[in-house]
């Protein structure tokens, strides 16, 4: 039996105003387990907390209840007052008599009959109190950050500046993502290379930064603090420590007419290839399916050349085993396929193409050198219509699109379209839209430089119809605030399309138990004042994996993960919530309920030996709450059809005692 | 107003996240409700097992309310949805068996809903109250 | 305007359109074939029977301009079928007594040779109670 | 009559025990009477012989057994599933509550299952025999000289008479046709009592649960009911209790019951079956699965392996507790 001291607070007269608080001890007296039970006037003051303090010596209690104000309020006063008597401060229950009794009741008979009762239901609560310690679990001092783009570099260049060790995983041959293929970048119009690389080069000389580029994350095991994962290194061929990037075999390479991903298809590359000049790190990549040496065991061409002997055709898949004490992903993000809007024609003309193929086409290091070109035949384009919206804001149920706003087109768009007008003064440009968003430091200004001092016909309407005629695009649009039906010859038709998230993040996320919303767009562990956590500990999210971001977003993201990363390594020990689920092996039958429910992924299963009583053993299938995990919700213990799951601190016993204490 | 004579006793689940904090709201802007209010706190609403609201009526409780985040702003991002079903599953089974099912409720109550929070309880006190005794679920022994 | 607003809903219920979903971005009437015949285009459908002005488009020659291809149908990115709203003020029009656009008697006076028999079949349905 | 025999269950039993594939043979086992048939485990093609019965009157569910008897057969087990065992096979898979590698399952057509209670009500107490012949069931009783003729389908089980489906959704082998997915009317009576009033069902549910015992026989045949430990034997629950003592008991066991296997129960109707009161519990299972499909869609329990179960399922767009009782009004 518990040793209960009741301490009734009388707040002034906030409570005492409306609460009998002397009848409040004196009810409480006769209560089980009571043993001391007095009245102050702010127990929450240092003389109020030497009260509570002396009582615990002199009664020898092992249990306080405080009738005070909101626990949300000085519930944690309170406990440190009780580890200061020598308590576990988890012996304390609060009744909460001046927020949910003495300010919302007038009536002091009402008022104080009401505060007994709650005050009975914490002393029944604490009679069940048992000491809880929180778990403590070591962190690994090491960050993972999963995607190369200008997220993932950011947030690795700000751990690694605060001295932890971090890993960058890339799927690509090179780090820099989408932000190395664009031209320019708005609102200021630098060139994204220029402010880019010296970041990717910083990136490559740090010593606590590592690439894994070419690879994948294959398995993580673990939780906060202590994630196990394995990263698959793709066989590139090439000995990455050899290879000095001279481009040799790159020009011999006889291979030559393969689709180059980085200018998206748009010219060709080699099956040994450099993805461009700035690439980091700078070696080359054997594609397997273009490599005749590969493929049939002919040519040979790479190796010869190669005076460092880095070429290797006998290379394997690497399976790599690191530990982490956190993990960040920022996996990015794609436009989506323009396969279903044949209403604009983009698998019928080459001269129809996205805004990311458009980036390329006035790129300086892209396929045109930079000279504005039509694709189909080289010949300067002299009308150009963007689109914008494309598969942006559909229907939920549309068969195409996407319901949200990419966010980032209606600004690229004025970009693409002002840069046009700049360089090409002749060149007709008409930019439909169907409303301008640019919320952004100088972003609307930017876009109304576009339309008034640039000239760029911005029209309120979209594009019915492209149809590729003789060497013109016949665009047919509307112009609503004309009321008109706009028929126009264009030479060259952007598409700005919808982006969606990158789909090797669903697969992600399932092994890193994180929640995504239908989009496959990473979910906040809060829409407001967590944006760059993930619910499940440890992961944190940085740029497009989110959501739809521009670059200085992303790149306030990636550091605002980056210092969630910092503070959670910069730990020697987690300390936990000690008020978790725990599993009563005996009761559990395996049967994962619990772990359906989990929102963590806190429940693991494992095969256990029992004693039977007629002395056999017998394995079954049991859960096991990961303690660093679990944040306490409680979504498992009603799941569990046995009851065998429980929660600490909110035990259904405890809360079986509040009810019958309150209904008796 | 009309004054009742019956005096029902109400027992409410409230969230710590933003269902508790409500209530704590509803008190700082002194938005008064019935005392026959009794707050039990819980992590979340999907803390709240189905035993408890009967235990709560075998032991002579009127009504149980269970308030919780609104759906998708839940502390534990999921709690709340498996609430939302759990509950729909149990109060119409309890209504299934001829249980009045004004007597049970569940409701969203965020941090900054004070307001929704007295309302709630008034309205929620109100219809118990007009219902009167709980004979349906009750346990005699129980009784005074 | 309560007539108007009992000619609304039943507009709309007999389309099954919810023009609260139009974002107003005229794809509708950017693919629209018929948009040189027609004096209200299919987003000034959607707006107009949103906004109850339907008067108009009764007297509207638009009504029987429209083509029923479902071009704005298909390409309408909110999902929301302007053209299942024409075709509903269209009979909410023929439907009235002495509504028909065209009746039997009308019929040999199209006859042509390049008209083939299976508009006018369908042109009958479409206008005729 | 079942289309199959015994003769030829016990004839494929004896195949697979002489050729290895099993060690044993989980089947119905002869009672003290005809329709007392139980569980039974053999081991040789003798013991078949002797003691393997399969009449009109093998109900037993034999997914729950495997729970215990798999993990301790040496070798595979086999056993005869009818189509809706299958149902709970599958869900006790899904909960991992048996290793599927050691059981070998044979799916069986199955006619129908007779109901002894409608029997009984028909030839009265004493049943001396009961024989199939055709399509009836031929009864010698201590009192009658005659024996009594009664048509089968007019004694069959109420859950079979609603049966959801003659399909086998699991086994390793199949004797006999296989069957379809039934249109069944299994809710019309959860229908018929939703549409009275409340003070009518409650003293519907009054009147039928107040009967209860508390012997707990639907419970250990449940096949969704495989806890190692029962909530209702668990001190730490706060709900344990052993005998119904007063009305609320009788109602707190019976909805908890339900509960617990709500969006897991596959409408078996075991629990019916072995109810010694006649209590019509699996309409408290049905109004859960009624219930489930009109909110979230239509599911069935064991349908397909690692399937979510719906009370561990959500979706953003779920409808709210109020609404449930709404719904009729907005569709009128």
């Amino acid at each position: 039996m518990q040793r209960v001291g009741v301490f009734v607070c009388w707040c002034g007269s906030n409570i005492a105003g409306t609460v009998d608080v002397k009848a409040v001890a004196e009810a409480l007296k006769n209560e089980p387990g009571v043993v001391f039970s007095t009245d102050y006037q702010y127990m929450c003051s240092q003389a109020g907390q030497d009260m509570i303090i002396n009582a615990v010596k002199e009664h020898n209690l092992t249990g306080i209840v405080v009738c005070s104000c909101s626990p949300r309020m000085h519930e944690a006063t309170f406990r440190k007052t009780a580890a200061a008597a020598g308590l576990n401060p988890y012996m304390v229950e609060i009744a909460n008599i001046r927020e949910q009794c003495s300010w919302v009741h007038k009536d002091m008979a009402l008022g104080t009959e009401k505060a007994i009762i709650l005050g009975k239901a914490a002393v029944a609560k604490v009679n069940l109190n048992a000491p809880l310690t929180p778990g403590q679990s070591p962190v690994t001092k090491r960050a993972l950050v999963i995607g190369g783009g200008i997220a993932g570099i950011q947030t690795a260049l700000d751990i690694a500046d605060a001295g932890f060790e971090v890993d960058i995983v890339e799927k690509k041959p090179t780090i820099g993502g989408k932000m190395a293929q664009l031209d320019k970048t708005f609102p200021t119009l630098d060139c994204a290379a220029c402010i880019l690389t010296p970041k990717m080069v910083d990136v490559a000389q740090n010593d606590k930064i590592r690439i894994f580029s070419y690879s994948e994350v294959a398995e993580v095991k673990g939780f906060v603090g202590n994630f196990d994962v394995t990263i698959k290194k793709n066989a590139r061929y090439v000995k990455e420590d050899i290879c000095t990037g001279c481009g040799a075999c790159v020009e011999k390479c006889p291979m030559k007419k393969n689709p180059n991903e980085f200018n998206l298809g748009m010219d060709n590359r080699p099956a040994i290839y450099i993805p461009f000049a700035q690439a980091v790190p700078k070696v080359a990549t054997i594609d397997p399916n273009a490599c005749n040496m590969l493929k049939n065991g002919k040519c040979g061409v790479c190796a010869r050349i190669c005076t460092a002997g880095a070429i290797d055709y006998t290379q394997k898949d690497e399976y790599i085993e690191e530990k982490y004490g956190a993990i960040v992903v920022a996996t990015g993000f794609n436009p989506i396929s323009m396969d279903k809007f044949d209403e604009f024609a983009y698998n019928q003309s080459k001269d129809v193409i996205t805004s990311l193929e458009f980036e390329r086409l006035t790129n300086a290091a892209g396929p045109t050198a930079g000279h504005l070109e039509r694709p189909s035949d080289g010949r300067s384009p002299k009308t150009i219509v963007f689109v914008q919206c494309v598969g942006s804001r559909c229907d939920a149920c549309a068969e195409k699109g996407k319901e949200y706003c990419s966010k980032i087109c209606c600004m690229y768009t004025a970009k693409h379209a002002m840069l046009v007008r700049d360089k090409y003064p002749e060149t007709e440009v008409y930019v439909f839209y169907i409303d301008v968003r640019t919320p952004g430091k100088n972003f609307d200004e930017f876009y109304r430089r576009a339309v008034e001092e640039y000239g760029v016909k911005y029209v309120k309407g979209m594009v019915g119809k492209v149809v590729p005629e003789g060497d013109k695009l016949k665009v047919q649009a509307s112009d609503l605030l004309a009321n008109k039906q706009l028929h126009i010859d264009a030479d060259l038709v952007v598409l700005a399309a919808a982006i969606e998230p990158d789909k090797s993040a669903r697969p992600l996320a399932t092994m890193l138990t994180a929640s995504m919303d239908t989009n496959d767009f990473f979910t906040e562990a809060h829409p407001k004042l967590r944006p760059v956590e993930s619910p499940t500990a440890g992961v944190f999210l940085s740029g497009a994996c989110q959501g739809p971001k521009d670059i200085p977003e992303t790149v306030s993201q990636a550091s605002a993960a980056a210092a969630k990363v910092i503070g959670l390594l910069a730990k020697d020990k987690l300390t936990g919530n000690p008020c978790i689920a725990h599993s009563d092996e005996l009761m559990c039958n395996g049967c994962s309920s619990c772990a359906n429910v989990c929102p963590y992924g806190a429940i693991t299963y494992e095969d256990k030996e029992f004693r039977m009583p007629d002395r056999t053993t017998k394995v079954r299938r049991v859960a096991s709450v990961n303690p660093a995990v679990c944040q306490g919700c409680g979504a498992c213990t009603v799941a569990c059809p046995s009851g065998a799951m429980d929660l600490k601190g909110f035990a259904n016993l405890q809360i079986m005692a509040e009810v019958d204490a309150i209904c008796k | 107003m009309q004054v009742n004579e019956y005096k029902p006793l109400i027992v409410a689940f409230c969230c710590n996240w933003c269902s508790y904090a409500g209530a704590d709201l509803a008190g700082n802007n002194r938005l008064a409700y019935p005392a026959d209010v009794k707050i039990i706190r819980v992590p979340c609403s999907c803390r709240v097992n189905p035993t408890f609201i009967l235990r709560a009526f075998q032991r002579g409780a009127d009504g149980v309310i269970i308030c919780g985040c609104h759906p998708g702003d839940c502390h534990y991002t999921s709690g709340n949805y498996y609430t939302r079903r759990r509950m729909a599953a149990l109060f119409s089974m309890l209504d299934f068996l001829g249980i009045e099912k004004e007597r049970t409720r569940l409701e969203w109550v965020s941090a900054a809903e004070g307001a929704k929070f007295a309302a709630t309880m008034n309205d929620f006190v109100q219809t118990v109250a007009s219902l009167g005794e709980n004979k349906r679920l009750e346990d005699l022994r129980c009784k005074k | 305007m309560n007539n108007n607003k009992y000619l609304r809903e039943e507009l709309l219920r007999q389309s099954g359109v919810n023009p609260k979903k139009c974002m107003k971005c005229g794809k509708c009437t950017a693919t629209c074939p018929a948009f040189d015949e027609m004096e209200y285009h299919p987003h000034q459908f959607v707006s107009m029977v949103e906004s109850g002005d339907i008067e108009p488009l009764l007297k509207s020659e638009s009504l029987y301009k429209c083509l029923s291809c479902f071009a704005c149908i298909d390409r309408c990115p909110r999902g929301v079928e302007p053209a299942k709203l024409v075709e509903a003020v269209r009979l909410s029009v023929i439907r009235k007594q002495g509504g028909n656009r065209l009746s039997a008697d009308d019929v040999p006076s199209l006859l042509d040779e390049d008209v083939p028999q299976q508009l006018l079949v369908s042109a009958f349905r479409k206008y005729s109670k | 009559m079942q289309k199959i025999t015994r003769e030829q269950l016990i004839a494929k039993a004896s195949e697979l025990l002489s050729n290895g594939t099993v060690s044993q043979v989980l089947g119905w086992g002869k009672g003290e009477f005809d329709y007392d048939v139980t569980p039974t485990l053999f081991s040789s093609a003798e013991e078949l012989e002797n003691g393997f019965v399969f009449n009109d009157f093998c109900g037993a569910n034999f997914s729950k057994y495997l729970v215990s008897k798999a993990a301790k057969a040496d070798g595979k087990l086999l056993v005869f599933l009818k189509p809706c065992d299958t149902y709970s096979f599958n869900q006790l898979l899904t909960e991992h509550r048996f290793d599927r590698e050691k059981v070998y399952a044979v799916g069986i057509p199955c006619e129908g299952m007779a109901d002894i209670s409608k029997v009984k009500a028909i030839s009265g107490d004493g049943i001396a025999s009961i024989n199939a012949d055709g399509d009836n069931l031929v009864v010698t009783t201590l009192y009658e000289d005659a024996p009594i003729t009664i048509a089968t389908k007019d004694v069959l089980a109420e859950r079979c008479i609603n049966c959801k489906s003659k399909k086998h959704v699991a086994y390793d082998e199949l004797m006999g046709e296989e069957g379809e997915v039934l249109a069944s009317n299994r809710f019309d009576e959860v229908a018929r009592l939703e549409a009275m009033t409340a003070d009518e069902r409650f003293a519907f549910w009054q009147n039928e649960l107040s009967r209860c015992i508390r012997c707990n026989a639907c419970r250990d045949a449940c096949p969704a009911c495989t806890c190692e430990k029962c909530v209702f034997d668990n001190p730490n629950s706060g709900v344990e209790n052993k005998s119904p003592a007063n009305e609320f008991e009788e109602k707190l066991f019976h909805i908890i019951r339900a509960y617990h296997v709500a969006g897991r129960c596959t409408d078996c109707g075991e629990c019916s079956r072995v109810c010694p009161q006649n209590i019509p519990l699996h309409l408290l299972n049905r109004k859960f699965i009624k219930d489930i499909n009109e909110f979230y869609g239509e599911y069935q329990a064991g349908e397909e392996v690692d399937s979510r179960a719906p009370l561990v399922n959500y979706t953003t767009e779920d409808l709210e507790p109020g609404e449930v009782f709404d719904r009729g009004d907005n569709n009128a």
